[in-house]
């Protein structure tokens, strides 16, 4: 990494002849092309530190560059998710320590039997549509989600949800079928968000989908698509939660949420002023970006992490000890640190990320780098010959197993290059790796989703609690399937322990069953970690307040305000 | 009031026009031949564009659902049957067809899976920001092309060689690449212009470069050829011999020689910079159906695919039309052939 | 002496002049009193081109003076177009040019710069170049063409050019000039669009028009109307400098005459002179080579030197079998225009062709020959009427029964180039044309070349690197390959300079005599179908106007249009026999 | 429709011949590639997907020719294999497209009315796809691999080659040495055979080169979409699309791979241009 100029204190004043003066264009191309092709480190624009006594403003637009462009504002995928939080309040919040705190419900209990959950709505809060929200409005919202207008609510849900029922105008109660603890917190998601009934009954589809009615910070305005959504500040917002930096609406009056597709570009754009405040900033640029002056916000999501799951039904990895082979094969930290820029975490544990309450460190720390210990492993599973080009066979046949991942949406760019790197390292040991990127298309068609068709699975799956692994290893059965269940793996025991884990009440006990599960998963090798999913933020230093919510780690902008 | 012929054999020899009537007739005719052959193309393209996608791998109502929930997993019959009803995917592909044929037929080409809005409604919100981008792209090359051309054509070996080695090397500069190049450059290092191309005048001028160099180069090989050829055609001798200097020759009668074949190549460059447009729309992060057509493929937004293949064929035949007026503007002896 | 060598591109060369002797007292034929327009000595001009430098024109001197017409005649390669534009200061790239003496009203061009060059072009001399289909910008209408040369001199308004630009066509005998103004000169006929662009010479009153084949590609009656406007200015005063292949249409038109060949002067006089009593073998060869009635049954090139000098005269041909071995009936072709209109190209020919014999179709472009030639070889069917060969039917039947007896009528065409297989050598072309399993084909082939007079090395040689007259006989070679007793000659000598054509003229008398063939020989050239033909059709607009043998037509033609045509026939005999008129031109 | 338009596949080059020294180098790199396609090992020993995670991002330098790239891997050795690929894709897609324009611009031009008519809608109907259009449909409708990648380019450029070859059929048809042969009372096999393929094919030579080049860069368009040749192929626009997240940082992962591109289409098309201007002295 080319050295970079040590920072100049500033004082926020434009500062006149410092500037150079612009030479003749042509002769400035020559010479940037000169600093360009010199490989001088990209630094296309510093920021400008605003004084230190800078006023805080109200009013204002924020530019804000998102990565990618979803469908619609609310549904089932985080891209919604991050957007619905903007628009739409959730029952809870989560905070800091990962603990359930007031939005739209002032309180909640429980009963003894953990079945029935009482929620108290906060008083005087109104759609966006001048509707009042009632209790009987969010009892249809959460049927609404169950009926297929949230995937991702159904599936957290399903088989625990019973029903939902109007007590009075404030008082609602949702009954499941088996308890679960973790309710509180999970209803703190973005997928989780309330919507005007009366906007749900009375528009179409395309409305609704586009301009969700909700009680939040910001209306949507309207969306250009492929540039832009333009949300609106909600000037009778009075239902921040609790964990709201301040008491009252937004402070700016817009936010312009562009969709940047490419992470250079991103930057660039922030460097250069035409955004305010960016998503994701790609590793390779993160410690460049803070250096110079942005402020830098970073969230590793709770759940899945990146990882990969074995097929235990079909192919090699049937066999636990090659599934061991493969996972000591592989120098994971060294390749996600190098690739990451030491900004992406690695993760070993394959089950939850480190910031998943009930994380196993011990899950994680199952695997190391061990070529020998690999090989020794492969040659007792009776992969001892090799073949010409050095990989592994068995009865003449060859130890290929193929890994088809989603190129662009689920696996970034970094991810590629870390997959690269597996599929390089795994041949030290005698794998051969055939890397299969299959477009969004051919991947949402349900292309490699059988087990004929692949050997391991690549993704992430985020949550805010190891809940998630009810979603992931419940077991796939006739009667009950379970198409999240990468690995297709049916065990009674495992889903036992997630199952006790889930429904116990007490912290502590649960995170000790959820890490029970974890280390289950570690010790069969069902599947072993990379990386953990960040969601990072970088913003100009004219624009205080923004924080990540806790869920999810999206923008929030409710407390957000330009200094000057 | 009566009609007197002509009876002077003289002027009638003259006169080889045919009577207006019949000259009528005949216009109407080509017109019609016109617009037939129009709506074939039209129709072609919409099929193949829904037979494509008809053929494309996966379970459509799968894929619907998979993309909203953004999640690559197996669904229930239960799941699929809905957006199967909801799209009349349940009906055989015939069907199917014949009610998108009937929808095309009253503007309408579907509505978008993804969106849940009309394709007509993306496409026109798109579709402005493409033309002007593709227009200015095509105005811009052929400036670029004219300059370079008329100063470099026919100026001994030196000058015209290194202008012909311009126009190949700027013809063979994919897209991406300039368009990166420009971007790296003007954008990011310089500031001159934004680093995402916003609606404005000052955003295009990048993207519509990108376009424009390389097309530049592409007319610039086929005019600068026809340019030396008509620079040394004998009525450049006789306007040169009448004292017409070297700049006016190039201007006044050159240059209209050598115009025609890069505006045949403007009709079919309008489908190139189409498909630069895609590449450019992804560069300098600019809306338009370039960027709708890529994020449609990859989610498979088959109504969305297959308007922007019509739309495309629509200006493609509008293109062509326009290129047969300016042929006809430029080469008058056409319309007499 | 000083030299300049001009490598520049498309900037006039830079002339110099050199001191020198004077021009020689020759040269200098009737006006000595009068300062000359053009005085010109010494001049020498040469290419330089990928390093080497090739002479084109060297040591011309003459003098143009008022009035007076210098007609500088020469075939391909001669120099004579380079010379006329070396004149104007437009030589080329990469040309130098070096002079004596190279004057224009007593100031040496020398010093002109770009600026004074393009004061004069236009102004003090008008330049006619040939075929004003190519020489007048297609895309603009004439009148513009003319206007841009008043513009460019700074002569009037918009609206006092637009009078004179009617004025103009007025003058140089254009009906209609308003509505000519308006088209362009593809829209004209051949006639009016030189004119159009002999007005645009003369726009501005030049003293000197200079002429470069300004009737070549016309057709005779054209040319005729051409060379009479072009007397009339001389009239005026103007001098003309013409420039010409053709001896006969400067006879009528020129005081001085100069022949060059390969870059020199060989011959020089008035025209009678040269015309009449040429001195120089050269020149001799040349007038011997044009043909026409006078050559009629005779040999147009002298068979060797040393050998008897006087025109041989060919043998006699056979005597005519009673059947036509080829008989065409009441032909008529249409064919249908791009408005969706039918044009009749051949109306009603009919003719008939006899074992031994040549018959001539001559007519001006568009009259239908060439389809005649096409239905003859049953290249397309007509639309009435039909053709037998050898007595048996021959446009009616299909093609496939056609075939076999192709072999006996071949045909010669214009281009021999373009009807040579691009990819081929000579002898694979001479192969193809083989019947299939002749036996011997090597020896056939050798034979053939034998016949038409060339020797075994153009075997293994492309046709592009053969000259016009050798790719000609190849042509003809190629035709012989099936021994047919027809060939059909379409416009088989028209490209060829004067003295190949007579070696090919010459070549087919030989073997008509040898193998008994038949010609069907079409050609625009009067003198050459006068010359080849038995019997003669003139055809004008699809239809045949006259016929008869050549003899007959040609001096006694019967019809109006035949008598036209040939009354429009530039002759030798036409030469101007004094330059005494130029002193009178020189009054005005 | 009747297209008055015509195809500009095939617009009419000169190349002067004072110039050879283009086509010297052309023919120098033209060695360079071939060497580089057969025998990558020769000019790049290492191993093009090793990693040397402990020089990644590397700028170009003694140690690494043309730098490294995230996980270290030398972007010289990935440049020189990646020949082989983006070659095999361009030549594919070349053959693809001549292939498929020779049969429809053949039958255009030489099946009987009603057949070529239909052929004549069909290709104006492909002619209104852009190319990329066409190719992105493809790729989606095949999936996403170095062959449908040929298969998507080829099928994209396909309409403009099946034009000029049906025009160049048509022409030679209609030659005066076609009518000659005719008068030679040769079947219509014969001449067909003999003069109008053999002429009508032989310009195909040099576009194929032309062609080549052109291939590639379509094909590196779509690696650019990520709907190419997928990592860690090295083929270039694959090179290209995964550096351009290193775009700020090491420039080199970018433009290199861009510019080989870029060299190898001018060095096809100086290779064609050659070809065509040295067929055309010898026709004319």
């Amino acid at each position: 990494m080319p050295s970079r100029p040590p920072r100049t204190p500033s004082d926020g004043r434009p500062r006149p002849g410092r500037r150079p003066r612009r030479t003749p264009r042509a002769l400035a191309a020559t010479a940037a092309l000169t600093v360009l092709l010199a490989g001088c480190a990209g630094s296309g624009g510093r920021a400008v530190q605003p004084a230190a006594d800078a006023k805080p403003l109200t009013g204002g637009t924020i530019v804000y560059g998102h990565q990618q462009e979803p469908a619609c504002v609310f549904g089932g995928w985080i891209e919604q998710a991050y957007l619905s939080t903007q628009v739409l309040d959730d029952l809870t919040s989560l905070d800091t320590d990962g603990r359930a705190v007031p939005w739209l419900a002032q309180s909640w209990q429980t009963s003894a039997d953990g079945l029935t959950w009482t929620f108290d709505l906060k008083r005087g809060v109104e759609f966006t549509d001048g509707t009042p929200l009632t209790a009987a409005a969010v009892a249809y919202n959460v049927d609404y989600w169950m009926n297929g207008g949230n995937s991702t609510a159904q599936v957290w849900l399903g088989g625990y949800y019973e029903s939902a029922t109007a007590l009075d105008d404030h008082t609602l109660q949702l009954h499941l079928s088996r308890p679960y603890p973790r309710l509180d917190v999970t209803l703190a998601q973005g997928y989780f968000g309330i919507q005007s009934q009366h906007a749900l009954e009375t528009r179409s589809a395309q409305e609704n989908c586009e301009a969700p009615i909700g009680s939040g910070a910001f209306t949507v305005d309207h969306w250009d698509r492929g540039q832009e959504i333009v949300l609106l500040k909600n000037p009778d917002y009075t239902s921040w939660p609790a964990n709201s930096q301040h008491a009252g609406p937004a402070y700016v009056d817009r936010i312009d949420w562009r969709f940047v597709s490419n992470p250079t570009t991103r930057v660039a754009s922030l460097r250069a002023g035409e955004t305010d405040a960016i998503y994701d900033v790609p590793a390779v640029d993160y410690a460049a970006v803070g250096a110079d002056g942005f402020q830098e916000l970073k969230h590793v999501t709770k759940g899945r992490p990146q990882q990969l799951s074995f097929n235990t039904v079909a192919g090699p990895f049937t066999d636990e000890s090659v599934r061991k082979a493969f996972a000591y094969s592989l120098d994971r930290r060294k390749l996600v640190e190098t690739i990451g820029q030491g900004v992406i975490p690695y993760e070993g544990n394959g089950a939850v990320s480190r910031s998943t309450p009930g994380y196993s460190q011990a899950a994680a720390d199952t695997y190391d780098h061990d070529l020998p210990k690999a090989i020794a492993l492969l040659e007792a599973a009776g992969w001892d010959a090799v073949d010409e080009e050095g990989y592994r066979t068995k009865d003449g046949k060859r130890l290929t197993v193929r890994l088809p991942y989603n190129s662009g949406t689920i696996i970034d760019a970094d991810g590629a290059a870390i997959l690269q790197g597996v599929q390089q390292e795994a041949r030290a040991a005698g794998f051969e790796v055939d890397l299969i990127p299959v477009p969004p298309s051919g991947f949402f068609g349900g292309a490699y989703s059988k087990p004929a068709e692949r050997d391991i699975a690549a993704g992430y799956w985020t949550s805010v609690t190891a809940g998630i692994l009810y979603v992931n290893w419940r077991q796939n059965l006739e009667a009950t399937p379970n198409y999240s269940n990468a690995a297709f793996y049916n065990d009674p025991v495992l889903e036992d322990l997630i199952l006790q884990a889930n429904s116990t009440a007490d912290v502590d006990a649960q995170n000790a069953l959820y890490g029970r599960a974890q280390e289950y998963i570690a010790d069969h090798a069902l599947s072993i970690g990379l990386f953990d999913r960040l969601s990072t933020l970088a913003v100009s230093p004219r624009l205080k307040g923004v924080w990540q919510e806790n869920a999810q780690g999206g923008p929030v902008f409710h407390d957000a305000h330009f200094v000057d | 009031m009566t009609l007197t012929s002509s009876t002077d054999p003289a002027l009638d020899a003259g006169l080889t026009q045919a009577p207006p009537s019949r000259s009528a007739g005949r216009t109407a005719r080509r017109v019609l031949a016109r617009v037939a052959g129009a709506v074939v193309v039209l129709w072609g393209a919409a099929t193949v564009a829904f037979l494509a996608q008809v053929a494309l791998p996966g379970d459509r109502a799968t894929i619907i659902f998979n993309t909203r929930a953004g999640q690559p997993i197996e669904r229930t019959a239960e799941e699929l049957a809905a957006v199967n009803a909801q799209y009349g995917l349940q009906h055989p592909v015939l069907v199917q067809y014949l009610d998108y044929l009937r929808g095309l037929l009253h503007g309408d080409l579907g509505r978008s899976y993804q969106q849940y809005r009309p394709v007509t409604q993306i496409l026109g919100e798109q579709v402005g920001s493409t033309i002007v981008l593709t227009l200015t792209a095509i105005a811009l090359a052929w400036v670029v092309m004219v300059v370079w051309v008329t100063l470099t054509a026919g100026r001994g070996p030196r000058t015209s060689g290194l202008g012909a080695a311009l126009d190949t090397v700027t013809a063979a500069l994919p897209h991406y690449w300039l368009g990166i190049l420009l971007l790296l450059l003007f954008a990011q290092r310089l500031g001159w212009f934004p680093v995402i191309s916003d609606g404005g005048p000052v955003g295009l001028v990048l993207p519509a470069l990108t376009l424009a160099v390389p097309l530049a180069g592409f007319m610039g090989q086929a005019t600068r050829t026809e340019f030396e050829r008509a620079l040394e055609q004998p009525f450049v001798v006789s306007a040169r011999m009448r004292g017409q200097g070297d700049l006016g020759v190039r201007l006044r009668h050159v240059l209209r020689h050598s115009a025609l074949p890069a505006v045949t190549l403007s009709g079919w460059a309008l489908g190139a910079t189409i498909s630069g447009v895609v590449v450019v729309e992804s560069v300098f992060t600019r809306r338009g159906i370039g960027s709708v057509l890529v994020t449609a493929v990859n989610s498979q937004d088959l109504p969305i695919v297959t308007g922007v293949v019509v739309l495309v064929a629509a200006l493609y035949v509008v293109a062509n039309l326009v290129v047969d007026l300016v042929h006809h503007l430029l080469d008058p002896r056409l319309k007499a052939s | 002496m000083s030299r300049t060598e001009d490598v520049l591109a498309d900037a006039g060369p830079t002339t110099t002049t050199r001191p020198g002797r004077e021009a020689s007292p020759a040269d200098t034929l009737a006006v000595e009193k009068a300062r000359p327009r053009f005085s010109v000595a010494g001049l020498d001009v040469g290419f330089t081109r990928a390093g080497t430098h090739r002479r084109v024109v060297s040591g011309l001197s003459f003098d143009l003076f008022p009035g007076q017409c210098v007609a500088i005649v020469g075939e391909s390669g001669s120099g004579k177009s380079v010379t006329a534009r070396t004149l104007v200061g437009l030589t080329g790239a990469g040309s130098t040019v070096t002079a004596e003496r190279l004057q224009f009203e007593g100031r040496d061009v020398a010093e002109f710069s770009e600026r004074e060059w393009r004061r004069v072009r236009g102004a003090g001399i008008g330049f006619v170049l040939q075929d004003a289909l190519v020489s007048l910008d297609p895309l603009r209408p004439v009148g513009a063409e003319i206007d841009e040369a008043l513009r460019l001199h700074g002569w009037g308004s918009r609206r006092s050019r637009a009078r004179k630009v009617v004025d103009l066509l007025t003058s140089v005998g254009v009906p209609s000039p308003q509505l000519r103004a308006g088209q362009r000169s593809g829209e004209l006929s051949g006639g009016l669009r030189q004119r159009a662009l002999i007005a645009s010479a003369l726009a501005l009153d030049p003293d000197v028009v200079i002429a470069d084949e300004p009737t070549t590609a016309l057709d005779v009656t054209v040319q005729a109307q051409v060379l009479d406007l072009l007397a009339q200015t001389k009239d005026r005063g103007v001098s003309i400098l013409l420039i010409s292949h053709d001896l006969s249409v400067v006879a009528r038109l020129a005081d001085l005459v100069l022949v060059m060949r390969g870059g020199e002067v060989v011959e020089r006089g008035t025209a009678q002179q040269v015309l009449t009593d040429p001195q120089h073998e050269y020149t001799k060869a040349l007038i011997a080579a044009v043909p026409g009635e006078h050559t009629k049954g005779t040999r147009l090139v002298p068979p060797a030197p040393g050998a008897d000098a006087a025109p041989v005269p060919a043998p006699r041909r056979h005597e005519p079998a009673p059947e036509p071995l080829l008989e065409a009936r009441g032909l008529v072709k249409r064919f249908a225009t791009a408005g969706g209109l039918r044009r009749t190209a051949v109306d009603g020919v009919s003719f008939s062709l006899h074992r031994g014999r040549t018959l001539g179709i001559v007519g001006e472009s568009g009259s239908g020959k060439s389809t005649t030639a096409r239905l003859a070889l049953a290249l397309t069917a007509p639309d009435e009427g039909d053709v037998t060969l050898l007595g048996e039917a021959w446009s009616t039947v299909p093609e496939t029964r056609r075939r076999a007896r192709r072999s006996s009528i071949a045909v010669v065409q214009q281009d021999p180039l373009s009807s040579f297989d691009p990819r081929w050598d000579v002898e694979r072309i001479l192969l193809d044309s083989l019947p299939a399993g002749h036996t011997g084909r090597a020896a056939r082939v050798r034979e053939l070349l034998e016949q038409v007079g060339l020797g075994e090395e153009v075997l293994p040689r492309s046709p592009l690197r053969l000259s016009g007259g050798q790719r000609q006989r190849v042509a003809i070679a190629r035709a012989l390959g099936s021994e047919p007793s027809i060939l059909v000659l379409d416009e088989a000598v028209s490209a060829l300079d004067v003295s190949v054509q007579a070696q090919v003229l010459d070549l087919l008398a030989d073997l008509q005599e040898r193998l008994g063939l038949s010609y069907l020989f079409i050609s625009h050239d009067l003198g050459v179908i006068h010359h080849v033909s038995d019997e003669v059709l003139v055809m004008k607009d699809g239809r045949v106007v006259e016929r008869g043998t050549a003899d007959d037509v040609f001096r006694r033609p019967q019809e109006a249009y035949t008598q036209e045509l040939v009354g429009s026939l530039p002759r030798l005999a036409d030469a101007r026999p004094t330059t005494g008129n130029s002193t009178t031109g020189e009054t005005r | 429709m009747t297209t008055t338009t015509s195809a500009p596949a095939l617009p009419r080059f000169r190349t002067r011949a004072a110039r050879p020294w283009g086509l010297h180098v052309a023919l120098l790199l033209t060695a360079w590639f071939a060497v580089s396609a057969l025998w990558p090992g020769l000019l790049a020993p290492g191993d093009p997907l090793e990693l040397h995670l402990d020089s990644a991002l590397a700028a170009p330098g003694p140690h690494h020719l043309l730098g490294t790239d995230e996980a270290g891997r030398d972007l010289y050795s990935r440049i020189v294999h990646g020949t082989a690929p983006a070659l095999a894709i361009g030549f594919g897609a070349s053959l693809v497209s001549l292939a498929l324009a020779l049969l429809l611009g053949g039958l255009a031009a030489l099946a009987a009315r009603p057949v070529a008519s239909v052929v004549d809608r069909v290709v104006e109907v492909l002619f209104s796809f852009p190319s990329l259009l066409l190719a992105l449909l493809l790729v989606a409708l095949l999936g996403q691999s170095a062959l449908t990648e040929a298969v998507a380019v080829g099928v994209g450029t396909a309409p403009g080659y099946a034009r000029m070859i049906r025009g160049q059929i048509l022409a030679t048809k209609s030659s005066p040495y076609v009518e000659a042969a005719v008068t030679l009372g040769h079947s219509r096999t014969r001449i067909l055979r003999q003069h109008v393929l053999p002429n009508a094919v032989r310009p195909l030579v040099a576009v194929f080169a032309l062609s080549v080049g052109q291939s590639i860069v379509w094909a590196s368009s779509l690696s650019f979409l990520g709907l190419g040749v997928a990592p860690p192929s090295s083929e270039w626009g694959a090179l290209l699309d995964a550096g351009r997240l290193y775009l700020t940082h090491a420039w080199w992962l970018t433009i290199v791979p861009g510019l080989v591109i870029v060299v190898l289409a001018l060095t096809a098309t100086t290779l064609g241009k050659h070809l065509q201007a040295s067929l055309e002295r010898n026709d004319r």
